[in-house]
C-alpha cells in the first residue's frame, strides 16, 4: 500500500474530506469507549450523504449519524435506547418513516463479519444458536447475503455462516499515537480490532500525538500499524462524552443534556445547530461546553492515574551483530557463523 | 446509605435468588443490571472463587465496582485480563461458562426471548427495543442459561413478537431437531416466581412461588397457560437479614440496581 | 469449568503427573521465543508414551520429544534443521524408520486449526495457495481430515478449510503470571493465543509469580484468564535455552552443546542420561549447567532492561457507587438513577 | 570491522539486486538470510519509508538490527507494533503488502517451490528440510512474490520434488485455471541471474545475468531448458560502491549474511 504523502498529521476537517464519501461505508472501530465524536460530528458537518453506517453496540453516535441525515443503511448488534420509551430515539422514527434501512446481527455475528474481512475470507462460520432466530430469518438491505450456510465437511452438520464486511473507513479515536499511525488503544475493545483491519482506510484521532519512542517501547498496546492508517489527528477530548481510560468518564452533564434534546419534535435539530453546525471542529466545541458548563462539569469527569505495570523487553545485546566483542546475539565467531551458514546450505532461511 | 433494616423489595429479593443458582468455583457470564448485584452478592457471599465474565472482555473485575451495563469500564476495570469480544464469546461455546443469565423484554412460553422490537412488523416497529447484543451469542453455549426480567401478561405472550435467542422453540424436541446443541433455557426468574420447564412439552412451568403470591396471582401476570407442578408449590426461598445487608451496604448501596422505581 | 483444587500452585513433576497422560495431544503453546523446556524435560522424564504433538515452528522441542519416544505423531508448519544437513535430525531418522508420522501445515493453516479450536468452531476457512500445494495433497495420518474444501454461499468459490485442533494439554512458559493462572506473555506470539485458547487443559510455568496487583494493572498482557489455567509452576529459566524478552537471549552455549549432541550414532541419548533422566528437576539443571559451563556462560545471556512505556487505566473514580457527594460514575444521584431506570422500564439490559 | 574497499561478492551483489526490487513506500514482507540485509539496505538508502513485515508479527523493528531469522526477537525489537501471526498474514492476504521474497530449496521451471523434503517418497525423505513455514501463504497473497535462492542444477530441477508453494503450477492457464488469486511468482533471484516467467507460457526465462556469467552458464546451472529472451540479454546492475559500504559497515558488519562461506 502505496502511501507517499508528505505527512499523515492533519485535521479532521481535512481528513473526512479527503477519505470519507458519499455512499461509503463507514465503521465505528471503537466498541462503547472512546466513541469517535470529533470524527462524527464533521461527517455530520460536512453532510456526508447515503452512508452504510456499522456500528456495534451504538449509542449516541448512530443517533447522532441518522439525524444528521447521513445514513440509509444502519448494521448493528445493540442499539441503546435514547429519547425515552415513548418517542424513540432517531433510529425508530427514520426506521418507521421508511428512510432507514437496519441489519440486525448478534454481537458475535457483527464480529464475525469483521473477523472475515480482517482475515480476507470471504465468509466466516457463527455459532449455531442464530438459525432458528428471526435475528437470521427476518432480513433487510442484506437480503440472501445477511447469512448462508454450509456444510462442514468433518462432520456434516450444517453451519450458519456470515459474509466478509470490509468497510470503506473507519474511523477510530484511542488514547496515543504517532505520526505514522501507529495507534494505541487500552480498555475494554469489543471488535475493534477486527473492525480496523477489516476495513480499507482508517482515520485515527488520538489524545495525544506521542514520540515513535513511546510507541515502539509498548508495542502490544498498538491495535492497528502505521502503514494501515490513512490520517491521525490529534483531538484531545475527540471522544467527548463518552469515556476514555486514564483520560475521563462518561460526561454525564452533556450526555442528560443530549438525551433532553430528543423530546422536541425536532429531535436533534436545535442542538445540532448549535454543537455541531454551530463549531467549526473539536477545539471550539470544548470552550463552548466550558462557557455553557463550566469548566468544573468538565473537570468532574476527569480520570485518576493508574498505571499499568511495565513489561520488560529488554535483550541482552543492543543490537545482534555490531557490538563488540563476541558478545553477539548468537554468542559465536565469525569461524562459527560461517560454519553455521555451510551447514544450513542455503543463503536463505525456507521461513 | 440505605435503611439495612426494612423489609426486603423485589429486586433485592430477585438478586438473591438469582446468586442461589451460582455455584462457588464456576464461571458465571454477566449481562447487565440484576445480574451484576446477584454476581457481586454471590462473590462476596458463598461463592468466593467464581468467575465473572462480561461480553467487553473483562474478567473478573475488583469487587463492589458495580458496572452501569456491560460494556463499561468497570467490567474490566483492575480486571486480570481484557479479552477481544470473541475469545470472550467463544469461552461459552466450548463450554467452559457454567452458567449464564440472559434478560428479556418478552419470553415466551418455550423459553424464547425477545429483546429485538414489539409490534408485528420488524420495518414498523411500535418499540424498537436493544436488539441481540450478545443475547443471541449465549443462547445456546452457556451450560446452564436462566433468563430474567419483569413478569407481566405483555412480557410473558404466548409467542414472542421476535425470537432474539432460541429456547425450546416449539417444545418436545423441536429444540434438538433444529440441531441446536447446549441445555437450552434451564429456569426463568422474575420478581413472583421461579419457573422451569416440562421434560417432555418443554413448557413453561411454576418451580416456586415468591411468598405471598398464589398460582392464580402468577397465572394472571402471564399470557399464556403456566403448567403446575406436582403436588404443592413451594415458596421461593427468601433474601437473608445476612445477604439483605450486604446488598445494601456493601454491592449496591446507592441502590441502582436495587431501588424500586418510583410508579 | 468448576476448579476446586485447594491451589494450582505446583512443581513441573506434579503437573505433569497429573495432567499428561499417554496418548494425549500436547502443544507447545509459545511460538519462537520461551519454549517450555522444563515442562517438556519433565514429560521425557516421566516418560509419557504415545503422544500427539504439536509445535508450529519446532526447534530443539520436537526433536526432543521425539527423541524421548514420547510421540507418536508430529504436527508442525516448520522444523528447524539440527544435527547437520547429512545426520539429520531425529524426525527425520524416526520418520525414515517409521516410528514417527508427521503432518505438514504451513503457518497460516496451522494457526487456522488452533483458530478454530479457539472458537468452538469445527473448521476454519484458510488461504487458497493451499489447494495445489503437495501440503493439501499429501497426507499422513490425518487422511482425509487434513483439510476439506466447502463453497462459499456468497462467492459461489470453492475454499480451503482445516479441522478444528483442540488439544487436550497446552504447555505454556511465560515472564509472569499469578497464582490463579493468569499468564502475561509479551514478545513474538505467533499463534500463541490460539493454541492456549483451543487446548483443554493448560500448564503454565513462568519466570516469576507475581502478585495479583500486578496482573490486574496491565490486564492486556495477559494472554490466557486464570479459570483456564490448572497448574502454575514458578520455574526460572524454565525455557532456558530458548530466550524470553526482558530476561534473556538464546544460551548458544547450551544450544551449540545439544546441536553436537546429534552427531553421534546414539543421538541425543547421552545428552538425555545427563541433562534429562539425570537432574530431578529445573533448579538442579541449572545448578549442573553452572557447573559444566560457569555462572560467567549463564549470565553472558541475560537481557539489560527495556521497560514499556506505562499506559494508563485510569476512571474518574474508583468505585462507580459508593464514592462521596454526587461523584458517582453517572454524575447524578439517586432520584436520577430512579428515573433512568424508569424510562428503561427492563431491570435488565437486553444486551 | 570488514575490508570496506575489497570486491563485491556474489552475496552481496544478491543482496544489492533484490534491494532493488523494492520501491519506496511500499510494504515487504521479509524472510530470513538475504532478504533481510535487502530490506535494511533498501530502508537505508533509496527507500527509506518502506515498511518491514515479519511473520512473528513484528514490524519496522529498529534499524540495523539484524535478525537471525524470522522468528527471533530482533524481528520485533523496538518495533511499533507486535500482532498476532494471524494478522500479520492477513494483511498480505488483504492486498496490503506490496512484495514478499520467497526462499527455496528447489524451484522449477514454472516457479512452483520446495521447502519441504528431497526425494520421491514423503514418508522416506532423503533430506527432511523444514517445511512450509509462512511459504505456501504468502505465496498467493503478496502482489509481487520474489523467489530467491542459491542456483544449481539440483536445485532448479524440471520438477520439485514436492509443491510447498505453487508459482505458475503446469504453466500457461493453469494457475487460474485452479483459481488461485495473487499474481504469481513476478521473479526468481540467483547470484548468477534475474529471471522472469514467459507471459504466456510462464516458463522461466533469463532477463538479466551477473556480468561474467553467460546464458550458456546459466543454463549449466539449470537443470531444465531456460527460456531466452529476445535481443541482447542485459547484465545485472552491479552493486555500487556507496551501496557495497554500507552494507560492510551498517547492515551487515560481521558478515554474518553476505560473507562467502569456506568452500
Amino acid at each position: 500500500m502505496k502511501n507517499c504523502r508528505p505527512s499523515k498529521v492533519m485535521t479532521a476537517h481535512e481528513a473526512v474530506s479527503r477519505y470519507v464519501h458519499d455512499g461509503d461505508s463507514v465503521i465505528t472501530g471503537n466498541y462503547t469507549e472512546g466513541l469517535p465524536f470529533s470524527l462524527l460530528f464533521e461527517i455530520i458537518r460536512q453532510r456526508k450523504k447515503g452512508l452504510t453506517y456499522y456500528s456495534q453496540s451504538g449509542s449516541a453516535d448512530v443517533e447522532f449519524m441518522v439525524a444528521g441525515d447521513c445514513v440509509d443503511k444502519l448494521c448493528t448488534a445493540f442499539l441503546h435506547k435514547w429519547g425515552g420509551r415513548a418517542a424513540g430515539g432517531m433510529v425508530e422514527r427514520y426506521q418507521r418513516a421508511g428512510k432507514l434501512q437496519v441489519e440486525d446481527y448478534s454481537n458475535f455475528t457483527y464480529n464475525a463479519r469483521l473477523a472475515a474481512g480482517a482475515n480476507g475470507y470471504s465468509f466466516m462460520p457463527v455459532l449455531p444458536s442464530i438459525m432458528d432466530s428471526d435475528v437470521f430469518k427476518i432480513r433487510d438491505y442484506m437480503g440472501e447475503n445477511k447469512f448462508g450456510v454450509v456444510r462442514c465437511p468433518f462432520t456434516g452438520r450444517e453451519i450458519p455462516v456470515v459474509p466478509a464486511a470490509n468497510p470503506d473507513v473507519c474511523l477510530l479515536h484511542v488514547q496515543r499515537a504517532d505520526k505514522h499511525g501507529n495507534a494505541q488503544h487500552w480498555g475494554g475493545l469489543g471488535s475493534t480490532v477486527h473492525a480496523c483491519l477489516a476495513s480499507k482506510t482508517i482515520i485515527v484521532s488520538c489524545e495525544e500525538l506521542v514520540d515513535f519512542d513511546v510507541i515502539k517501547s509498548s508495542p502490544h498496546h498498538t491495535i492497528v500499524p502505521g502503514f494501515r492508517v490513512s490520517a491521525v489527528i490529534e483531538e484531545p477530548y475527540g471522544c467527548h462524552p463518552s469515556e476514555l481510560p486514564g483520560y475521563r468518564n462518561p460526561d454525564m452533564t452533556m450526555l442528560r443534556f443530549i438525551d433532553n434534546s430528543f423530546s422536541s419534535d425536532e429531535g436533534l435539530r436545535s442542538m445540532f445547530d448549535e454543537w455541531v453546525y454551530g463549531l467549526p471542529d473539536r477545539a471550539s466545541y470544548i470552550k463552548h461546553y466550558i462557557d455553557v458548563f463550566g469548566v468544573e462539569s468538565l473537570n468532574r469527569y476527569r480520570a485518576r492515574s493508574y498505571y499499568s505495570a511495565p513489561a520488560d523487553y529488554g535483550v541482552a545485546f543492543e543490537s545482534g551483530w555490531d557490538t563488540y566483542g563476541q558478545a553477539l546475539l548468537l554468542g559465536v565467531d565469525i569461524a562459527g557463523l560461517e560454519q553455521l551458514i555451510a551447514e544450513k546450505g542455503d543463503l536463505v532461511d525456507v521461513d | 446509605m440505605r435503611d439495612l433494616n426494612a423489609p426486603a423489595n423485589p429486586l433485592e429479593t430477585l438478586a438473591y435468588i438469582i446468586a442461589q443458582q451460582i455455584e462457588d468455583h464456576s464461571v458465571v457470564y454477566i449481562g447487565t443490571g440484576i445480574p451484576m448485584v446477584a454476581g457481586i452478592l454471590a462473590k462476596k457471599t458463598h461463592a468466593p472463587n467464581i468467575t465473572l465474565v462480561y461480553e467487553s472482555g473483562g474478567q473478573d473485575p475488583i469487587e463492589g465496582d458495580m458496572p452501569w451495563s456491560v460494556g463499561c469500564p468497570m467490567t474490566w476495570r483492575k480486571s486480570p485480563t481484557i479479552m477481544e469480544m470473541s475469545y470472550s464469546f467463544a469461552q461459552c461455546y466450548n463450554g467452559y461458562v457454567d452458567i449464564g443469565f440472559l434478560g428479556f423484554a418478552q419470553v415466551d412460553m418455550y423459553g424464547n426471548v425477545n429483546t429485538h422490537m414489539i409490534g408485528k412488523d420488524y420495518h414498523q416497529p411500535k418499540v424498537r427495543l436493544t436488539g441481540s447484543g450478545g443475547n443471541n451469542d449465549l443462547s445456546s453455549l452457556t451450560e446452564k442459561m436462566v433468563l430474567v426480567g419483569l413478569q407481566t401478561p405483555d412480557k410473558f405472550p404466548e409467542k414472542v413478537d421476535f425470537i432474539t435467542s432460541v429456547g425450546w422453540l416449539e417444545g418436545g424436541d423441536s429444540r434438538k431437531e433444529a440441531g441446536l446443541i447446549g441445555n437450552g433455557p434451564a429456569a426463568v426468574i422474575s420478581p413472583w416466581g421461579v419457573y422451569d420447564f416440562h421434560p417432555a412439552s418443554k413448557r413453561m412451568r411454576v418451580k416456586s412461588l415468591t411468598p405471598g403470591v398464589t398460582f392464580e396471582i402468577a397465572q394472571q401476570l402471564t399470557g399464556f397457560e403456566l403448567l403446575r407442578p406436582e403436588g404443592e408449590i413451594p415458596d421461593t426461598k427468601l433474601i437473608t437479614p445476612e445477604c439483605l445487608k450486604i446488598i445494601r451496604a456493601q454491592v449496591d448501596p446507592r441502590g441502582v440496581f436495587t431501588t424500586m422505581p418510583a410508579a
